[in-house]
């Protein structure tokens, strides 16, 4: 980013001229409309912008941006522009790929850049399927899940991508939805302004291979009794009148209950700056699918120095004791002697 | 044995070639280095080969556990760390055993006495000391009770015996120095800078040096010291140099050349970690390096900041490579500029990884799936890695293509004496980001399409983020020529495949031709060779050459593509010979090119060729 | 335009090709499927080339999301999906603008009318509709208002219009079936069958199917009607088959052969991942299937799997190989059995991942670290993938050694009739594991020694766990011969990688001679294919052969090693063309083997080889 | 596992004809000697033993003992593990690796196993440390870590291996360390004991490398102080007399504290079979490094289906409702025509 003024861009200066190639009604479409309208509000130079993506359906998102991008590899995206983050740290680089992409093949790349806080701001988009190779499970699928490669249902305990980051050091960590275009733009711009590596889930409907994954929790009926907003400071509660809400007990657990069956002070306060992550991370294991009432919002927002900036002060630093670049005195830094 | 009083001889040699061996613990490598350091102030030409084992510390005294370091020291110029040592320094008897075989008949042996003692006997596998059973007379042995005499005198100066031990090594290297007239300074100034802080290490080792000295000048032992004078070297500034050294220095000299930062993504590997390692030390010249979390990671890292106008660089070894072919093919489509190096090694699987071997060619050439053609530049000789790493980046950068960049564990520990390049002299390398749109769409706009070709090289414009109105997207699916929008297309994919690869072919006019030497306008046999062979062709050559045969030799430096002249190079004489440490990967490739009947000497031992076994390659050859 | 009100005539033709093309949401590739099965069960000899877009569903009515469905439906053997389809059936004027140029001259083309609109013109690129302007005059041309008439006949049985719709696919289909008199039996069955349970669309469908097939009967629109003889096939029970289920079932009759359960690890990717779906449907025969995290996992599962005793399988496209090249180096150097699946796609990088090449062969021989060669085999029909794979299955078992197994995307999706085999024909496959001791140490204890090769096929005993006494660690590092230890003998790794060389080396001797075609015995041009190629070249031969050439056909289904006869075969003619569908990949290796002047023939389109194409290749080459 | 009697067998039945080739002084061998003396406890038959290791120091664990082995390649014994696991669901299977082998290449893998819940023991042998490499830093090295790689000191943040293993759904995890046999042998057992996969982080002494990274916590005169040893059921207490214990507060946050400064039994219990994770989490975030009070032992141990036991099943449904393996059957099991 640059201190000179940035001119103001509108949501058709960040669309490409590429028409998007997801089926009709992909939750995808809802979050690139959020996304291309929330641009405009970061203040951004678009040639200062890249996207980089893995494979999948979710990871063909760089092409309808109107910045600098990558459709790269299956998995690689978080290394990619791990490199790319390091050696360019005036850029704002956004990574975007699916469950598959990033949880699966892409896992390892994913935590590292994690736990390293690269500056990345990377959206996993969860379908909880596999959609570009048609419809297998995916390591975000329930247990049972019968697909193509799973006839008889799998076997597999999904990992929750809040869990595995927060368990990989993760400074910032979120979760929202393809029905609220509100809050995924919040927590994409806070997501954006947090300085280092910053995961945000964004729950993903695949109405073709995968339809209604999470419809009983996201769809509108369902959001007051389903949904439990974490909002920084205040305290976790929902249901239409807020009457439920989130408690810690002194065995270290945290419970769901109706605010009239408790004191209410005791209703937990969040507060996503915690440096400790095992609230975030008790808060994560809440639900344990789209099934229950399952938090969204900002689990977890703490300051730790961005990657790349520490690695440009050591640059900084070997210039200060070793002097400007010397080619000549590098190659007599040997022993030498004359002949 | 010899045993007599005189002031002895000092006997003039051309060139002379020394094996330490010892213990892993016992340092070897330190010991052969310092010999080798002060052979090299002294003005001698010379040639190394460390050899270890792939244990941090294998069990010590046992043959796994034996570390060693050949060096030839030479009044000439020399190619190769020699055949067979002239002179072997065994520490203890796993390394007398395991390594005599190596030893010129009837020639020298300097044990240290103290470490044959019954368990170092068994461990070794010797059921009686070979000290005394004259199972070596056929050889010129010294007994040296080295470890005592070390503690002996570090006693004096309060060094605790069991400390005192580990300087035992400078007690050889003072009694060798001495054998060998070798100057004594540089060692001692050495260890000085090395071990001042800690004073009683220091004073140790200089006692150690100075006692061995002393006992050669004074133990009446040996009738016969040697000189080996100064080589006539070119004038100039000389450094002692290894491969993986002289490579990084290539690696930092290309990015100042091209006014460009480096990026190293790495996953540590040997025999390629040190290039991490010695590029981490230098960030004062614009090199950030990443310890990635693996190779795919490392190679991925370095494309990304390609894509973002670095000098993006990966290095790795065998196993690594075969990691990152998913990415290098990537690199292809993207055409940016990368360069991929292979620091090979014994194969296959983790096979021998301490030992060289240059088995990874066909895989540099073919390990990724799809038509994906990139340059390979292959560098010769532990300096001349310099080079080849500059080469590298030249053409990555001009071509905006992955290249591949070969040496191997020979050339990556092996040192040389290098005469340093005068910065001047070397070539800038002319780096044009795009900065303006190259097309005009359907509506008359202004656009940039990212794969508009330059008409001579076919490179693609590199147009780094931040440029403004140059946003484009690219990526691994197939692309419009021209737009780099997706397209499915057949006559597309079919006019893309051949443009990257006409791109690829096409460097051939841009590379040196085939670099020559020995008899090349009349000769009954071409050796061919390509990598770290060229020490060994060399020499061996030059053998079979004084014996009056007809022989030339072609090297090859780009691998991928040829040299524009190599076909007719290879036509130009009745037989080709192709010696290589694998089972014939370059004569695939040739014998594929110009239907050339090239015979491959083979080699995979994890040893370089002697120069004995390339003279005999081409005497085998020559006469039928 | 016809519009004459005469009964129609019924032409004999003796094949036909007809080719479906519509939005990818149009249903075209189960209406290619569903037109094919009908002409399969009335008995004609068929071959099929799906092909669709690399998304699920690209943007509706776009170019980029045509799907089409090509069949050659014939009465008499035929090899390939024919070259120019006579008919094309275009549902939308996005098909009709990307796939009229594969008509052949003159040919028919049925448009669905009502899509012809503004948006839909506009969305491929019509200024005005082609249907209008004349620019379709050489063709002959049937515009039917298929939606409408779809949406008509399904309003009488309560389906909504806009659920109607999408049975306009089996409106077409009806039309066709008409025009080429196939019997309606299979389709109506195949419906109830398949939407049996969802009674409005098995409805709709059937009420569309018999709409097209009235509208044809009766509008009196079409002049004449074809009919399309039962082929005279061997006599047997024949089903529809593609590569990919072929090739599944050629696994699990191995797994049945050898009396070994199978372990398949696998990633899901375009074209393999149906080998992961089909053998996941089979577990009562003893599959065990393993969606791995990446295809590192899956190569590794599968390796552990047969460390365990089963047959180890892993199955992929070309991205899937790249990565695995590591693991497979790592079963070359543990020598145990090793199935690798390479169903190819159009490369490099992601590519054309839906679409057909075969440019990995050289990765498959290739792309690995170190000397580690490898088995290859490839399949050269969809039906033959079932006997291919048993073949890779045999020699893996056999020799311990990972082998490859080479398919495409043309094989994988692409159908014929396979006349099944007689299950009690197919051989066993003998496997013994190891179950004693083999060697004695040196105090004389019997012990295992996993090294220890058989000296006929050089393989090492498989010693799975659970069985006493034959405990053992293998690894990755060079391995002593014999014992397994871990060795970094020189000699050792010369012997070891000369042995595994010679085992991969021995195995042509165990396979079949090369299998030849056409003027064996006295030709002036060899056509050498390998893989899926042998459709095209064997219809294209027969092309230059009715001509009057003289033209020979050797298709390689071993790639690794050669036939042993293969020298021979390639020395008896003056000429030799490899048609390929890379950029001359085996050509390189037959030329490096036996310096031989085979001259590629390549095509990199995503496309097979059309037989006019190999007959052209064949008269270019024959002539000069 | 077999029903039939099992001879007994003693530590020199376990160990191999191989000498070690590690460091002399390297924590490798007490591992090693705790594990071979362990052995015999187990009850296993030698033939029914696999050791799957990678690359690295750790990784040559599998040639020192007298069962079946592979020493495979770098980062991927886990899978190779779980193939063999699926394949063979009655033998025993151990995994063993360094942090490097474990959490940086392979850490992809290792999660993967863990979510699974494939049988394996999986040894996780931390020296924070590459050792064969030569002394790189690794995933779990401190910040700031001066190596080869790193000469101004590294940036990660490290990975702490029990959150990384709770973060992705682990039913087993404890820790222990190089330096006491006992407990060594107890976490092993119970990791082996266990159904499913199960990590044990062992923290492990590279002293060529990195010497003493764990003796602030190890050593003999600290352990009281620096280690809170984890006993389910029991108090989490520590501290000569037990002095130091842990309390959850009501905001979620577990702390260490004086005993004498809190009502006693607010002393938290520790509970090791708690389905829900976050307990165990907050107890792996008590510490941030091997300088700090650090928790050894189960942090975590919940049953769950067995992976490769239920692979198993599925195939058992399959034959009772496909019928047993039938070729011919398969062939014409698609529309089949005859001529
Ligand atoms: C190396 C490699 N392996 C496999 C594939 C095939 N592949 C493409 S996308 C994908 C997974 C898609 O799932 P996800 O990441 O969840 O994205 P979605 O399509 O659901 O948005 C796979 C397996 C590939 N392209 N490359
Ligand atoms: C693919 C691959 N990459 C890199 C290496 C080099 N390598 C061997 S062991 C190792 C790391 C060792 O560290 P760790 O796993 O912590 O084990 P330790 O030696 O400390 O026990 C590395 C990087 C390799 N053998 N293979
Ligand atoms: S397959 Fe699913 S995720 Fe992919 S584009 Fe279609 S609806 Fe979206
Ligand atoms: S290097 Fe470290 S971990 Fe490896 S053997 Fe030596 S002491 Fe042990
Ligand atoms: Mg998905
Ligand atoms: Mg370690």
């Amino acid at each position: 980013m640059t201190d000179i003024v940035v001119p103001e861009t509108t949501k058709a200066d960040w669309t490409s001229d590429q028409e998007p190639r997801w089926c009709p009604g992909c939750g995808d479409y809802s979050i690139l409309t959020a996304l291309q309208m929330m641009m405009p509000d970061l203040g951004l130079r678009r040639e200062d912008t890249v996207f980089i993506s893995g494979i999948g359906c979710a990871a063909r998102f760089p092409y309808y941006m109107n910045t600098y991008g990558i459709h790269s590899i299956h998995g690689r995206s978080p290394a990619i522009a791990t490199g790319l983050a390091m050696a360019r740290p005036d850029l704002n680089i956004f990574v975007i790929g699916g469950d598959g992409d990033m949880l699966s093949i892409g896992g390892n790349h994913l935590i590292h850049s994690l736990r390293r806080n690269v500056n990345l701001t990377i959206l996993l988009f969860n379908n909880q399927i596999y959609g570009l190779t048609k419809g297998q499970y995916s390591p975000t699928s329930e247990i049972g899940k019968i697909t193509k490669s799973t006839p008889i249902g799998s076997l597999d305990e999904p990992f929750n991508p809040v869990s595995v980051a927060l368990g990989a050091e993760a400074s910032f960590v979120a979760r929202t939805h393809d029905m609220d275009r509100a809050h995924m733009q919040e927590m994409m711009r806070r997501a954006f302004e947090h300085q280092g590596s910053s995961l945000v889930e964004v729950f993903q409907n695949c109405n073709v291979f995968n339809d209604g994954a999470f419809a009983a929790i996201t769809k509108k009926a369902n959001r007051d009794e389903m949904l439990i907003p974490l909002r920084q400071g205040e305290q976790i509660r929902f249901g239409a009148d807020n009457e439920h809400g989130v408690v810690f007990g002194a065995d270290g657990r945290a419970t769901v209950v109706d605010v009239a069956d408790v004191d209410e002070s005791q209703i937990l306060v969040h507060d996503e700056s915690r440096r400790d992550a095992s609230l975030a991370f008790a808060l994560s294991r809440l639900s344990s699918g789209p099934y229950e009432p399952t938090p969204v919002g900002i689990f977890r927002a703490v300051d730790r120095p961005e990657y790349a900036a520490e690695a440009s002060k050591q640059l900084a630093f070997a210039q200060e004791q070793s002097g400007p670049a010397d080619l000549r005195a590098l190659l007599h830094s040997h022993q030498t002697w004359e002949v | 044995m010899a045993d007599t009083a005189a002031v002895p001889e000092v006997r003039q040699l051309d060139s002379i070639i020394v094996r330490f061996a010892g213990d892993s613990g016992d340092g070897m490598q330190l010991t052969g280095d310092r010999f080798t350091n002060a052979s090299a102030v002294f003005g001698n030409d010379l040639s190394t080969l460390p050899e270890f084992p792939a244990e941090i510390r294998a069990p010590q005294g046992t043959l796994a556990g034996v570390s060693a370091f050949q060096v030839q020291v030479s009044d000439h110029d020399i190619t190769t760390p020699g055949d067979a040592p002239n002179v072997l320094i065994a520490m203890n008897p796993a390394a007398l055993k395991k390594e005599l075989h190596r030893l010129e008949p009837g020639g020298t042996i300097i044990v240290n006495e103290d470490a044959f003692e019954d368990r170092n006997l068994a461990k070794a596998g010797y059921d009686e000391t070979p000290l005394e059973d004259g199972s070596l007379d056929a050889y010129t042995m010294f007994k040296v009770p080295m470890t005592s005499l070390t503690k002996e005198v570090c006693k004096d100066i309060g060094v605790k015996p069991r400390d005192a031990e580990r300087s035992k090594n400078f007690f050889a290297l003072g009694l060798v120095s001495w054998l060998y007239t070798r100057p004594v300074e540089p060692t001692l100034d050495w260890i000085k800078a090395k071990f001042g802080r800690q004073e009683l290490v220091a004073a140790a080792n200089t006692a150690a040096f100075n006692a061995g000295h002393a006992f050669g000048e004074t133990a009446e032992y040996f009738d016969v010291t040697y000189e080996v004078r100064p080589a006539k070297l070119q004038p100039g500034v000389y450094t002692n140099i290894n491969g993986n050294t002289a490579l990084s220095w290539g690696l930092i000299a290309a990015g100042q050349l091209a006014k460009l930062p480096i990026f190293l993504g790495s996953y540590p590997i040997t025999p390629a970690s040190d290039i991490l390692h010695e590029l981490s030390k230098h960030k004062n010249f614009g090199v950030r390096t990443l310890q990635a979390e693996d190779e795919i990671a490392a190679v991925g890292s370095a494309l990304g900041a390609a894509y973002g106008g670095h000098l993006g660089i990966t290095a790795t070894s065998g196993p690594g490579i075969a990691l990152k072919g998913e990415t290098i093919g990537l690199a292809v489509s993207l055409e940016l500029p990368l360069i991929v190096i292979d620091i090979q090694r014994g194969g296959p699987s983790t096979g021998l990884p301490t030992k060289t071997e240059a088995s990874d060619l066909l895989m540099a050439m073919y390990g990724r799936h799809g038509e994906s053609p990139i340059p390979i530049v292959a560098a010769y000789t532990a300096s001349q890695c310099f080079h080849a790493a500059i080469e590298a980046a030249r053409i990555a950068l001009k071509y905006r293509t992955p290249v591949m960049l070969l040496s191997d564990g020979y050339l990556a520990n092996g040192t040389e004496p290098w005469r340093l390049p005068d910065v001047e002299s070397l070539d800038e390398i002319d780096v044009q980001f795009a900065t303006a749109t190259n097309a005009v769409d359907a509506e008359g706009n202004a656009v940039f399409h990212p794969y508009v070709r330059d008409p001579e090289t076919l490179a693609r414009p590199w147009a780094i983020p931040g440029t403004p109105e140059l946003m484009h997207r690219i990526g691994g699916i197939e692309k419009e020529d021209g737009t780099g929008n997706i397209s499915y297309d057949p006559e597309n994919h079919q006019r893309m495949t051949d443009l990257r690869a006409a791109k690829i072919a096409g460097i051939a006019n841009d590379i040196p031709p085939t670099m020559m030497a020995g008899d090349v306008d009349d000769a009954d046999l071409l050796v061919l060779g390509w990598g770290s062979t060229w020490g060994s062709i060399t020499s061996g050559m030059k053998r079979a050459r004084a014996e009056g045969n007809k022989v030339a030799h072609a090297h090859l430096t780009h691998i991928n593509p040829f040299p524009a002249d190599l076909g007719d190079v290879l036509a130009r004489y009745p037989r080709v010979i192709v010696p290589e440490m694998n089972m014939g990967q370059l004569s695939k490739l040739v014998r594929a090119e110009f239907l050339v009947d090239a015979t491959a000497v083979t080699k995979v031992k994890g040893q370089p060729f002697t120069a004995a076994e390339i003279h005999e390659a081409i005497l085998e050859n020559i006469d039928d």
